[in-house]
């Protein structure tokens, strides 16, 4: 691959916008990604849910540590073990669970920080946007738990009027092992 | 090989827990079974732990991997065996190898990743090379540095004591003189497994789910037989509908089975009537009635159900542990270890499982069920890490820890009944047999100084009042 | 909350402004931000006083950790106990002890490195920008102490000319146990 | 309740300093009073450490927090003892309890917030229930699984052995054999937090700041009683202008007590003569030139000063510690709790006081001064963190450890007067007595193993030269 | 150095283009960093170094923990010792030895996170454009081993048709002491 | 000054490897000469660790610093003497005092830069002013606070017993009486200097890297004796083309050179008939052809080279190791510390080195040679860590610790030659007589309680067959 083909990729994938087009598209998406993990960390499950498409796919596989030979089992595939694989009923039933006036281990609640990074729009087809971004999202718990979730996320977002739901969130952690107690907030 | 001889420093008189050893008696106090009292030392004495290591990893049989993860020749995956990393790999004859992971050089790590294929184990740091059976079969510069002396044949990757294998699940222990894997897991364990493979030869699915929680490994074992806490601590997965608990408690119909060497079985049960009718039931019958709600706990099992359970085991929809750390859980769909990293430490490994034959439907259930209600984002498991960590950290503080846990539900008052086969179990409510059961030969493990020890000394695995 | 109206409030906030217009104001603003944040990553403290308004209010509440029943009394309120609770005054009083040639708690100096993340304009009435961001404070000190503190913040900018001045910045923290011996450097 | 005897593994001769046990002989031997020479093992050794949470902090009294934290019944604070965590709850009867936060079943913590309000604790892992005296109320399946044998009588909280408060401060010991809290804060401690309660009663402002030192605990008391520190490690902060030294320190006007079982205040005094000048202004007179100027140390206290604090301590402008970690500061408007967390690792807890009548003007100063002086972000308090944490580490190193710290200041050079009233005090300059005191102190309580030895063979408090 | 000085710094740099043209520069420049940090963190090692241009100075010198006084000696200077002092071939060097399939300190590989914020442009200069971020490369290795590089860099990007290649990459590291066994992933 | 004398405790009977004590006998038979075996316990045993620092470490000469690194009066570098950290200034009278960075007050460390220049040392905390050669010279309030009786004299910062410098190297020792730095470097340690002060005066390039590896120290250390592991370890290094294995190795020209107290020579050696072909050049040609090539093995040293390395040294193109931890490589071009951080974790210190007079051209490429093969970016170094981390990794499992490393490399096939010189040597292959030398050296310095006993028992270089 040349250093044109590459740059070709990474600068001039949605052909047809111009510049300007794609740098305002650009400040929607990430606005939209910034407000949806302002919703998450304020705690506003309900409000975050609106944003999710009915036909979502939230899926985090597990990644493991390959020889470079065998670097395409590196995370397993849809339809085998995964950390989340979720539907939206499902992501419903998670917040139903978070809102559940029983859900002990999330009370006292966790303080999470989802920041968002190296944003790029990867396709335009339709209404259908396709990202990738770098994810860091930070919790703490109690006085003393501090946990970090690094990694990439591929989403796609379809627009709807003004704004977007998201139609998938693929998620691929860095860590092999998940140095944390559970994963009980919502990436 | 023969390990050097690692003896215990004696325990000083009036010795801190922080820093002291521990001599039989001081063991053996740590759970009073008659009370149902537990020390709670034995979630957080460094001492302890290291003697765990030495005394129920070591010398214990330690689940390595499913057939089916490594089907072909020189197929491996890393486990550990206490705190030992080992490769368990398919060797040249088809049968399961258990080596030490460490070079018998400079001692380094020959696997590094988790799980791949190999046609042979090459060191990193000078390139020995190890057959798949552990075999030291090149060592660069043998002729010319090693001027051909080096005896390689004392100088193969260590192996595990003992490898053996029970319907396709492989397990090891560092011990010579421990029992056969037949005998150590005896009823109880070989019914557990069985619960696994009631509907046929089983497979892995690809994924391991791991993670660590900040708690005692023990903790977490005596959870799984904890049919108590799942009405409390799981009461908001229960209300976001994830299960339904009046369907999977039966709070009356408990079951259980204590087996020699600590393991056991606890959970609901199956009536006998029912099991009865069941047994009335087409093999195809049984099948397709489980299939159609994999999740659920009504398990009705074909044939090889009984015969690999036994008349009164196979009634169990409850949570087998073969001892010290392998939890079977979803009627046999995921197993879970426990794997010690410190006293206050525990990495989680969840293997989820399904009949080789199974329908895709089927197949997508269970992958369904096992992310979602077990691992770490799982709604049932999310609820129970705090508890563990929480309770292992209530170990520690100096007034804290001179309390005791208490284990008394059901003391005293159950049987354990004698089926026609000889098989023992009890049926009863809700209870802490099991936790009992598992702290009493957790005691006998540790105060016991060799397999010939525990032989002779161990309980038999209870009779008549409990 | 309808999705539509989580979106209307994440995305369309400052109504007036058409989308270029805002995505001119958010690059301005964060220009401005990452300016700011590399100032105090010098040290030249004075010159970020330069940019900060004759009345701010730099703020940072006490954090607890709490149980969902008692949520509101999450953080301590204006008026109570907090870490920073700060004027111009005692911010020039503080850059003053940076500079003092005694203040040896920071001789050898502190390294910081601040990142401003997930930047969203909530509010734009007259000359004056409210802004919510995520933010990483991470501090090193000698060869061995790591420090990283996480959290959220709301800042009021006051546009002056070509540039602005921070007329607000309250700091949320993520943590409620400060794991630090100090908080001796500029949020 | 009864906690186990805990007794301590003999020292062996030559023992190093990581691994050892200590004797009464070693441990006496760690502070020499008539030197003013201390051994630095004392910041960093593990078996110290452990011994300190056993001898010190389960022994003595600790403070819990203020009546006005938790005003309405079922309001809570968790504080530690040591390291143990203690839920002080307000009971049904206003009484505070004091009870360890962990439940009798299997330990679990029953709060995890740092503060809050309930009707009762339930434990979230299987449901038990305690009252606000830390009763078991409920156990779910009391009759069904337990068959109604549970002797819920002996399965409440752990309540602290004693508790009590002294002017709305409440103290909690784990030891039944502690002495009152009144004869333990003995003069000096009553005077320290009489210092607080000067001007009335008084209340907490909302917001406890806490932040972790890696630092031994004693370092920071040791400091606190430091007014020779202040010149230099706050030289920035003086010249930053947020305080004026020369209006603070009065070098030569220092007043001293130290009190029975290592209490003591030091620091600044005003002259006599000064005092008998404000014996003769009214009330009002004084609070109103107190108010003026609340963060400054001239401290014209109404006559209720002279009441609590002795006509010898209401002189006092300086720092009571009631031993062993409680600091009172800015003339009482702060408390600063020193929480241990290893050898060399310390919890800061910061509480700011006024009185419950002060004018919203005074209220907000005296926020403004506590946040801007202590705390993490207060520009004295942050010279201060790093000389601990560093002199903390230099006792660690195999040479540096070997070294002792220097403590001679003033020694053999003062003498204690007592007033007409019996209250010891030392009228003197800048000076290491407290320090000296509470070194010697601390050797005395690590040294007995019980509170009768302790109150057999603990030094009275000084008479004569010191 | 006044506000409105400062001020001016930060936000005017490139003084001849409007708003509007360093808005979509920026654009430009955040989607070439943030494809560059993709294909790191892909591991397309060769499809990276077809974005290096062939006089590239890729510098990381050695940072010290100093007194105030000595500040001037926090970093070495060009020609002394550094972590990295690399030319185009060198670069080449280091990716042919990932690509080797005897590299078995990256077997099984790293895998890292290249985190790029703050990004300001300080300077466009016919086709050269300097600019500064704040980067944190996050790498973790097996199991267990997690490391977090964090600092300031600037990059000299020089424009090549559509793209850019980077002529210029300094690395200014928060840490003076490196807390991970090698620093063996490209930055 | 003298440190108070730490003993140690008796090794209690079967103690375990994490607790116990260590006694002569245990000590030696951890490493087996004549098997050429190694407990790995030593990469992992607190005990064992606790022990270097003292014996090894704070007995021993530890290198300091270049006198290049501080030429002025008042340039001070900073470094450890085990974990204890030390001051390396240049005094008033020019030589270089090496000084425990703690005051002797509450004992904060004076110094926190990693380098720098200073007229005195003051004290952060309370102002202790001390000269570049330790002296206390000023205490605030001496006369007013302290009455004018401290005794200063007592309370200087404590010097290392023993400083010295060999051609600009700076060697410090805690230890009155061990010998000489001349004496100890012996005829080994002088080679090794002296090869990196071949072609003259040398100084250190400004910009010391510094990173930690999670491995034991002595791995680092075996490992630079450690031609064995190039050609594997390294090979994509050899394939990206940063060096060219075959112009390094030179697997069957090896020079081995075995000093008392532990240090040692190991690596390629010009054969003599090529070092007696060099002899007869004219020094300007062997600079001219050593300068073309600096990273080139090829050392063709001027006349220097062998007044400084012995006419048998001089052919080393190998790794001295002076005895602890200082690594001499890229024939002394580089030279790397090895600094314990614990059993499992290392700080590895990188100084580059060029002839004062080298041209810019020569400066150069040794900066790009220095940068690129060795630190945590080099192409080589990055290789070897997580080989040395997963070695002592595998030292710490229960079976696993139980194992032995090999060293068994040549063992029994060489001789010691001795020249006309006096000089000791071994001309051989690729081997291991280096690391046998090592550990059997630091088992004499581990249980040799003091100098005299080492001296009395440690083994003399070895001399006839190895
Ligand atoms: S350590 Fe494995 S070959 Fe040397
Ligand atoms: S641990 Fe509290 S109810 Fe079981
Ligand atoms: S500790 Fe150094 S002057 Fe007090
Ligand atoms: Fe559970
Ligand atoms: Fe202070
Ligand atoms: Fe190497």
């Amino acid at each position: 691959m040349s250093a044109l083909e590459v740059a070709a990729e990474a600068a001039t994938a949605p052909a047809p916008l111009s510049l300007a087009e794609r740098a305002l598209l650009q400040f929607e998406v990430e606005q939209f990604l910034y407000a949806e993990a302002a919703l998450l960390d304020a705690r506003r499950y309900r409000d975050w849910l609106a944003l999710i498409a009915e036909d979502i796919h939230y899926w985090m596989p597990i990644r493991r540590t390959v020889t470079n030979s065998d670097i395409e089992r590196e995370f397993t595939k849809v339809g085998d073990m995964a950390f989340f694989d979720d539907d939206r009923a499902m992501l419903e039933m998670r917040v139903k669970k978070l809102e559940a006036g029983s859900a002990w281990s999330e009370d006292p609640p966790s303080r999470s920080r989802h920041f968002v990074s190296n944003v790029r729009i990867l396709d335009v087809a339709g209404d259908e946007i396709t990202l990738e971004a770098a994810f860091h999202l930070y919790r703490t718990r109690l006085n003393t738990e501090v946990d970090s979730w690094i990694g990439r996320r591929t989403d796609v977002l379809r627009r709807e009027g003004e704004s977007f739901r998201i139609a998938r969130r693929h998620l691929f952690l860095d860590q092999t092992l998940i140095r944390a107690t559970n994963m009980s907030t919502l990436f | 090989m023969t390990l050097r001889c690692g003896g215990r420093m004696q325990m000083a008189d009036g010795a801190t827990g922080v820093e002291q050893g521990w001599d039989r008696a001081s063991i053996l106090a740590l759970f009073d079974a008659e009370a149902g009292w537990l020390d709670r030392r034995v979630l957080s004495d460094q001492a302890l732990y290291q003697l765990e290591l030495e005394r129920i990893f070591a010398r214990g049989w330690n689940f390595m991997c499913h057939d089916s993860q490594i089907p072909n020749v020189g197929d491996y995956f890393i486990n550990y065996i206490g705190e030992d990393q080992v490769i368990c790999v398919r060797g040249e004859d088809g049968e399961v190898n258990v080596l030490l992971n460490t070079c018998r050089h400079r001692g380094n790590a020959l696997c590094r990743a988790e799980q791949g294929a190999a046609k042979s184990f090459v060191c990193s740091y000078h390139g020995w090379n190890y057959a798949l059976d552990g075999k030291l079969i090149g060592v660069p510069g043998q002729s010319s540095y090693f001027h051909g002396d080096l005896d390689r044949s004392q100088l193969g990757l260590v192996k595990a004591a003992q490898v053996d294998s029970y319907l396709g699940f492989w397990f090891a222990t560092m011990a010579p003189d421990a029992p056969s894997l037949h005998d150590y897991l005896g009823d109880v364990g070989r019914t557990g497994i069985g619960m696994i493979c009631s509907y046929g030869d089983v497979e892995v699915i690809d994924g391991i789910q791991k993670n660590v929680i900040d708690c005692n490994w023990k903790i977490a074992v005596d959870n799984l037989f904890d049919w108590y806490h799942v009405m409390y601590s799981h009461a908001s997965a229960g209300s976001a509908g994830i299960f339904k608990p009046a369907e999977i408690l039966h709070p009356n119909n408990q079951l259980v089975m204590l087996g020699e060497y600590g393991h056991a079985i606890s959970g609901p049960g199956l009536p006998s009537e029912r099991q009865t009718q069941i047994d009335l039931m087409s093999d195809e019958e049984r099948i397709e009635a489980s299939r159609s709600a994999p999740a659920n706990s009504q398990r009705i099992r074909p044939r090889l159900g009984a015969e690999l359970m036994g008349a009164s085991g196979v009634r169990s929809m409850g949570h087998p542990n073969i001892f010290p750390n392998l939890w079977i859980t979803l009627g046999g769909m995921q197993v879970c270890l426990r794997l010690p990293r410190g006293p206050s430490k525990t990495e989680l490994w969840w293997f989820t499982i399904v009949p080789k034959d199974a329908p895709a439907s089927y197949r997508k259930v269970a992958v369904w069920t096992a992310i979602h209600l077990f691992g770490p984002g799982g709604l049932l498991e999310q609820d129970d890490g705090e508890n563990w960590s929480q309770s292992t950290r209530a170990s520690v503080g100096f007034s804290s820890r001179q309390l005791g846990q208490t284990l008394k539900m059901g003391l005293g008052h159950d049987r354990v009944t004698v089926d026609e086969h000889g098989q023992r179990f009890i049926d009863t409510r809700i209870n802490e047999h099991a936790q009992r059961w598992l702290y009493r030969s957790w005691t006998e493990w540790m105060a016991a100084r060799d397999w010939a020890e525990l032989r002779a000394r161990h309980s038999p695995a209870p009779e008549g009042a409990v």
